[in-house]
């Protein structure tokens, strides 16, 4: 039975009559069904409360005849009771259930990127120009062995270096909560540019093993798509404990998205949800994680380094602590930023700790205790820019893993609504329909570019900064100044404040 | 090499331009018995219309028979074929070597034999000069009759409709264009034509025909009808024009020249194409695809000629019709699918045998017509898309697979 | 020659070559003026043909040996023996639509423009260049390429 | 690569060294002479030396050589001293008076060797050992700092043009095979004697022109190891970074400097597969020990030196040589000025080093 909605919709779709040709694309794209069309009268409507302002019509419109609008919030204006608060209430009055969201944290924390400044050469040491000179972005992932003497290492347990040519990766996305076209734009783009794309925990298709060797090859607590073939055509093994976006809990994928090539790959009956337990049940501590760590080794013939992925949580820093010397190769540390798929908003908006600090206090823990060398870190969550990583590597991060500006490449427009699987942009979503307009050519070249740029402008901070190679500023706190930090995040982030010498 | 191509009209161009595929170098002559260039004959109901001019009836322009190097004799007929010499002899006493000739002299028209029917009192509808010769006749408020319903009996019907001549139409048959329309059809479009002011006698004929002192023409039917008339105009069809090759050695004429697969005639180099072969609907597609191919094989290139079923799209006064292979079949035979809307006009009608395409009538909603053409043509079982076949976004997309991945990838 | 091939795997049926037909193929070659003064809605020359999820542009292929030519009673329609593009001199067209009845693709559709029949046809935008269904494919589910050799 | 050979600007550091590699030892003038004719590349506030072979009649001692701000500093190093070793001479070192010096603080030396009870009781090697207990006067007795702490070398720096401070410390009385030295154009570091070039632990000196820019990079790294970078300054970076690697991780002198100034990726990935596995393998590990950033460098050690320059050369190094005796300058002009009939002269590239060892020979006969 409908009832009253006590919501005005959130927004307002508004469409320029003057402009509108009729051409109906708009209501062909859209994934919600909010633009429709009465053929009778051969008039174009909204229905604004299906619309979660995507902006695939505004995108596809070629007379640009449609304009999204956010509409005024419902109420008298309130600090507390915000209109997002009043939103959820009103939902979970309707449902009772949780609430589901997608993507990050969308909530106004401090963001330490914004707080970080970078230095630059000037007179008494020369900046260089990358265009000019060389400009070295090659990063090794994995395990370091010192000393270094002139005869090879003879221990048959140390895994293989990974080389990246650019300190960027692209971060778990699964192939079922993704379509199929955006996990091989992914995996196009990370042979071509000489990085690495992660499977996330859905397995690998069949169909794109031609880009395994290109691949961070998951293994979290659904074990989903996991065998031998598997671990062994990736180049890394990851084990995921925890994802930034929702610090201890599972994940679960609706049946709907189980398609039959995803169940296949999954290795799961087609239709049923899939569904990840919070904790792996096999790692109830420490020494449970070595074991996996050395079952996947062994598995693969010491050939993969593991790399364990878990979420920046209050204690990140002894628990990377204690991965690093449970045999791990690579520590990805996924800060309260980063995305997802599905996740409970609750979770999502409050759990977890900002990926600054938490790399700076791995970093710093790491160093004190004298194995920053025996793991490489990976530095995940939110990162939107390449002064992002920047800053993020000179706070002492090896390399980024980025996924949600991947997906913003891709199209994306941040609607959260993944978790309907209804993406008009063909990014979250098993619909052939809708995923088909996501041509992996074109998605692979944007990624390229995406991360040409950004290793571009990389490039030309590295030469600001008079260095040429991005493992002198791995750590390198002192080209960063903090500005309006406090003393104690000044400290946790190890920099100095704008305006102090070096 | 020596080509000759007796005939000037869409074959023989279509023949220069298949000889020059493979013979660059070769001279070529056309002879026509007409005064102009070849021209698309279904123009002239346009041109009598004015809705196409003098300078637009060409069928190609004058570049095409330089840059092909073509020599055109207009206004010759050609009379004698010597097979022993290879040598064609005009009207004025030339005398035409060939290596290779294209006999593509069409038809002309059957004018059965009525009491009182004079060269001067009744007008054909085939040629230029037809239209020519009507046009000072087919002036407002006049009236006309015109012996048969067919395709060229419509089209004269159209013009002179257009030109505000009051329309009489006679026809032998049951109905309007009897081998392209059933009988439902026939009704949809009689009903049409009268709306339009257009009389139309079914199962009649002329019986005789007499001038009136007043100059205007009376006409008698079978029925006993009489009917006054300014002008009279007989379209029952044409006769091809085979008498160049009869009685010549290896020759066999039935109604038309009978031809090889290659369209080769039993003469040595001698070919036929268009209305003048025998079996040949007598319709411009084909004679265009058999000049074509004709010309190909007079250059040495072995083509087969796979005779293709009819086809024909037919408009007046604003209908539409496309027909197709056995588009007036109702058989028990058949299995018959269709759409009729008689408000709009439209009547869809597909012919199946042994669920493959035999036959389709579209009136007045004729998109994606060259579809079921080619089904037709091709004999593709169309079991698994029956129910497609009427659909309104019926496309090639309604094809199995295999096929349209094939049609994209042309 | 080169051809507009469609790829359907990357058809999002947004139609927006036919829209993109539709404003090269008019008179003012302006979006708005097309639609809205040149009331041109509905005469693209490429045809989106759904069977949703699937859709894909069908338009000429410019064949070899065209039927359309072959049937053109006027001889407006033909195909340029240097490109290879078959088109049609719309001054010479009487919309006898013998072409629509000819096409196995059911790629000429009849049309009208300034009272005068048109078929609509794709001429692969012959005086531009590079064909506007193909510039402007948001999807790249329409390339225009070479592939067969001589053809 | 850039080749250019120097990065003009007007200001920047001068250095300068030499060694006679048949052990022949010579006193302190010619270093002097050198480096006072690249007066324009120092602005009088700072300059030093280090020289070996000095303390033949003590080579088996760790000659300390330190400053004081003030008494009280002193007394504490002392008693640290004295806790941790047998002192087999101390004196202050000897100056003469020089007008254009400033206050000086106190200097002095002591030869000692440490207790063994005071190893074993920290279970660590004796270079170790004495790593530390530098890094602890100088991390934690205020006023004091280690100036040197090698055997059979010493190095003498104060604020004050290079020649000043020679003729401060009367290097004329002393005699080494090799010498290097330092005028200094502070740039990031105010002019204090401890800040001065050249900087040593153990047995290794280094003098540096340019600034590293991934000095944050660089320390962090040693400070992994144990190194406590107090002085504020690049350089000793580079002095510590080499006693990791040489001392502490036995790596070649020449691919210590392959990994102070890494080849390309681009270089690497052309080597011979064993030649490539290597120089991946020092550059993976040590990436942090890149210098990156202008520099040219003179490491004095015992029984050689080694120059070298940053791998895109931007700051400029000369070699030279006549005979037996191998120099290193900033400026060819600081070589002709001490060897007029230098034999050759090269520009080492970029990255290349250029080291000068005593031979075999005259190496025992030094030791012996």
């Amino acid at each position: 039975m409908p009832t009253l909605s006590l919501m005005p919709p959130e927004f307002s779709v508004v469409r320029d009559d003057n402009k509108c040709i009729k051409c109906l694309a708009c209501v062909r794209q859209c994934g919600f069904d909010a633009q429709q069309y009465d053929a009778e009268d051969d008039r174009l409507y909204a229905i604004d409360a299906n619309c979660v302002n995507c902006q695939r019509c505004v995108s596809i419109c070629p007379a640009g005849a449609l304009t999204i609008y956010k509409n005024p919030p419902p109420m008298r204006p309130n600090a507390h009771w915000t209109e997002g608060h009043l939103r959820n209430i009103v939902k979970q009055a309707e449902t009772g259930g949780v609430l589901l969201t997608g993507m990050g944290n969308d909530q106004p924390f401090p963001p330490y990127f914004d707080r970080l400044l970078l230095n630059a050469s000037q007179v008494t040491n020369p900046s260089i120009d990358p265009l000019r000179e060389p400009m070295e972005l090659r990063t090794y992932l994995g395990s370091r062995a010192e000393p270094v003497s002139r005869e090879e290492s003879k221990d048959k347990t140390r895994t293989p270096l990974v080389p990246i040519e650019t300190p960027i990766m692209f971060s778990a996305m699964s192939y079922g909560s993704i379509s199929h076209e955006a996990f091989e734009s992914l995996a196009r783009a990370a042979k071509a540019f000489g990085t690495l794309f992660n499977t996330g925990e859905g397995g690998l298709p069949e169909d794109l093993y031609e880009y395994a060797d290109h691949a961070v090859v998951q293994v979290a607590s659904g074990r989903f798509g996991v065998h031998a073939g598997y671990l062994n055509a990736g180049r890394v093994i990851e084990i995921k404990i925890g994802q930034g976006a929702k610090p201890g809990i599972g994940g679960h994928l609706p049946g709907e998205k189980i398609t039959a090539p995803v169940a296949e790959t999954r290795m799961i009956p087609e239709g049923t949800d899939a569904l990840s337990p919070a904790p792996h049940h096999d790692i109830y501590s420490i020494e449970d994680l070595k074991q996996l760590i050395f079952t996947l080794k062994e598995a693969t013939r010491y050939q993969k380094p593991v790399s364990v992925k878990i979420s920046a949580v209050h204690n990140v820093a002894a628990i990377a602590s204690g991965i690093a010397r449970a045999g791990a190769d690579i520590i990805a540390i996924d800060g309260f930023r980063g995305g997802t798929g599905a996740a409970p908003t609750m979770i999502r908006d409050h759990v977890g700790i900002p990926i600054e600090l938490a790399i700076a206090a791995v970093d710093q823990r790491l160093r004190e205790e004298g194995i920053r060398n025996r793991v490489s870190l990976v530095a995940a969550g939110g990162f939107r820019s390449s002064a992002d990583v920047v800053k993020a590597i000179a706070l002492g991060a090896d390399a980024v893993y980025i996924a949600t500006a991947t997906l913003i490449a891709l199209g994306c427009h941040l609607c959260q609504k993944c978790y309907t699987g209804k993406c008009s942009w063909g990014i979250a979503t098993q619909d052939p329909y809708r995923s088909r307009r996501l041509n992996p050519e074109i998605g692979a070249e944007r990624l390229y570019n995406l991360l040409r740029g950004w290793s571009h402008e990389i490039k030309e901070m590295l030469g600001g900064m008079g260095i040429n190679s991005i493992e002198s500023l791995r750590g390198n706190r002192l080209h960063l100044r903090g500005v309006g930090l406090n003393e104690v995040e000044l400290k946790l982030l190890g920099v100095k404040h704008a305006g102090e010498a070096m | 090499m020596n080509y000759v191509l007796i005939g000037n009209s869409v074959a023989s161009v279509n023949a220069v331009a298949g000889i020059r595929e493979y013979d660059r170098e070769g001279s070529i002559t056309i002879v026509s018995a007409e005064n102009y260039y070849a021209y698309g004959r279904p123009l002239i109901s346009y041109w009598l219309e004015k809705r196409v001019q003098d300078q637009d009836m060409p069928y190609r322009p004058q570049e095409f028979y330089e840059k092909n190097c073509v020599r055109v004799i207009l206004g010759r007929r050609a009379v004698k074929l010597d097979p022993e010499a290879r040598q064609v002899h005009l009207d004025n006493g030339e005398k035409l070597p060939f290596d290779r000739l294209l006999l593509a002299t069409g038809g002309r028209p059957f004018v059965p034999p009525i009491a009182g029917l004079t060269a001067a009192n009744y007008f054909t509808f085939i040629n230029y000069d037809d239209v020519r010769r009507l046009e000072a006749f087919a002036i407002p408020g006049r009236e006309a009759v015109i012996l048969g319903a067919g395709p060229t009996g419509l089209k004269a019907m159209e013009s002179l409709v257009q030109r505000g001549v009051k329309v009489t139409l006679v026809e032998l048959a049951d109905r309007i264009w009897a081998p392209a329309l059933d009988p439902e059809a026939g009704a949809l479009v009689a009903g049409f034509l009268q709306d339009n002011g257009v009389n139309l006698y079914l199962n009649d004929t002329l019986t005789s025909i007499r001038q009136e002192d007043d100059g205007r023409l009376l006409i008698e039917l079978k029925s006993g009808r009489e009917l006054k008339a300014d002008i009279l105009v007989i379209a029952i069809g044409v006769r091809p024009n085979v008498e160049l090759l009869t009685g010549l050695p290896g020759v066999t004429i039935n109604r038309g020249v009978v031809v090889g697969p290659d369209l080769s005639t039993g003469l040595p180099g001698v070919y036929a194409a268009g209305d003048v072969v025998d079996g040949n609907p007598p319709l411009l597609p084909h004679a265009a695809i058999q000049g074509k191919i004709a010309g190909r094989n007079m250059a040495g290139a072995g083509e087969i000629y796979q005779p293709l079923p009819p086809y024909n799209a037919l408009g007046f006064l604003g209908l539409h019709i496309i027909s197709m292979g056995n588009s007036a079949a109702t058989g028990e035979e058949y299995e018959l699918l269709t759409e009729v809307d008689p408000a709009a006009l439209v009547y869809r009608k597909l012919v199946l045998k042994d669920n493959r395409l035999s036959g389709a009538l579209l009136i007045n909603k004729i998109d994606r017509a060259g579809i079921y053409r080619q089904l037709l043509e091709e004999g593709i079982e169309v079991t698994s898309f029956k129910d497609e076949l009427l659909r309104p976004d019926f496309g090639l997309l309604s094809l199995p697979e295999t096929i349209w991945q094939q049609q994209l990838a042309v | 020659m080169k051809k507009v091939y469609a790829r359907p795997a990357y058809c999002m049926n947004c139609h927006l070559c036919e829209v993109n037909c539709i404003v090269a193929h008019s008179r003012s070659r302006d979006l708005f003026r097309a639609y809205k003064r040149e009331n041109l809605r509905g005469t693209a020359r490429v045809i989106v043909e759904e069977r949703l999820p699937l859709s894909v542009a069908v338009q000429c292929r410019h064949c070899d040996d065209p039927r359309c030519v072959a049937g053109c009673i006027s001889g407006a329609m033909v195909k340029d023996s240097e490109t290879g593009i078959v088109y049609c001199q719309e001054d010479k067209c009487v919309g006898c639509w013998t072409c629509v009845a000819g096409c196995p693709y059911g790629a000429i559709r009849p049309g009208e423009k300034n009272g005068r029949p048109v078929p609509l046809k794709c001429d692969l935008c012959r005086e531009a260049g590079e064909p506007a269904c193909v510039a402007g494919c948001p999807n790249r589910a329409l390339v225009f390429e070479e592939r067969r050799a001589g053809a | 690569m850039l080749r250019e050979g120097e990065y003009r600007i007007p200001s920047g550091c001068a250095i300068s060294g030499f060694i006679n590699k048949d052990g022949r030892r010579v006193d302190g003038s010619a270093i002097i002479q050198s480096i006072a004719l690249m007066q324009e590349r120092s602005n009088g506030l700072g300059g030093g030396f280090a020289a070996y072979g000095i303390y033949p009649e003590y080579q088996d001692y760790y000659a300390l050589h330190l400053l004081f701000e003030d008494k009280l500093s002193r007394n504490q190093v002392e008693e640290l001293i004295k806790d941790n070793f047998y002192i087999e001479a101390e004196d202050r070192i000897p100056t003469r008076h020089v007008r254009s010096i400033g206050k000086a603080p106190l200097l002095w030396r002591y030869f000692v060797t440490p207790r063994l009870s005071k190893i074993e009781e920290s279970q660590e090697t004796e270079a170790d050992f004495m790593t530390r207990l530098v890094m602890r006067i100088n991390d934690s007795v205020n006023g004091a700092y280690v100036v040197s702490s090698g055997k059979n070398m010493g190095a003498f720096k104060g604020v004050g043009y290079p020649e000043d401070i020679g003729e401060f410390f009367r290097l004329d009385e002393y005699e080494a095979y090799s010498w290097i030295a330092h005028g200094r154009f502070p740039t990031n570091t105010p002019g204090w004697w401890g800040g001065a070039h050249p900087f040593t632990l153990l047995d290794w000196s280094v003098v540096h022109n340019g600034e590293i820019s991934s000095y944050g990079a660089n320390r962090r790294f040693l400070e992994m190891y144990g190194y406590k970078m107090t002085l504020q300054t690049d350089t000793e970076v580079v002095a510590y970074a080499i006693d990791l690697l040489v001392r502490r991780h036995k790596l070649p002198l020449e691919l210590a400097a392959r990994v102070l100034a890494a080849p390309f990726w681009q270089e690497i990935d052309r080597l011979p597969a064993a030649e490539r596995d290597l120089y991946t393998r020092l550059r993976v590990v040590y990436g942090s020990l890149l210098m990156n950033g202008p520099f040219s460098i003179i490491a004095g050690f015992s029984g050689g030196i080694m120059a070298l320059n940053d791998r895109i050369k931007l700051r400029p190094l000369v070699a030279g040589s006549k005979g037996a005796t191998l120099y290193v300058a900033s400026e060819e002009a600081a070589i002709r000025e001490i060897c007029p009939d230098v034999e050759r002269v090269w520009y080492p590239q970029g990255g290349e080093p250029v080291i000068g060892r005593l031979e075999e020979e005259s190496q025992c006969r030094l030791s012996a």
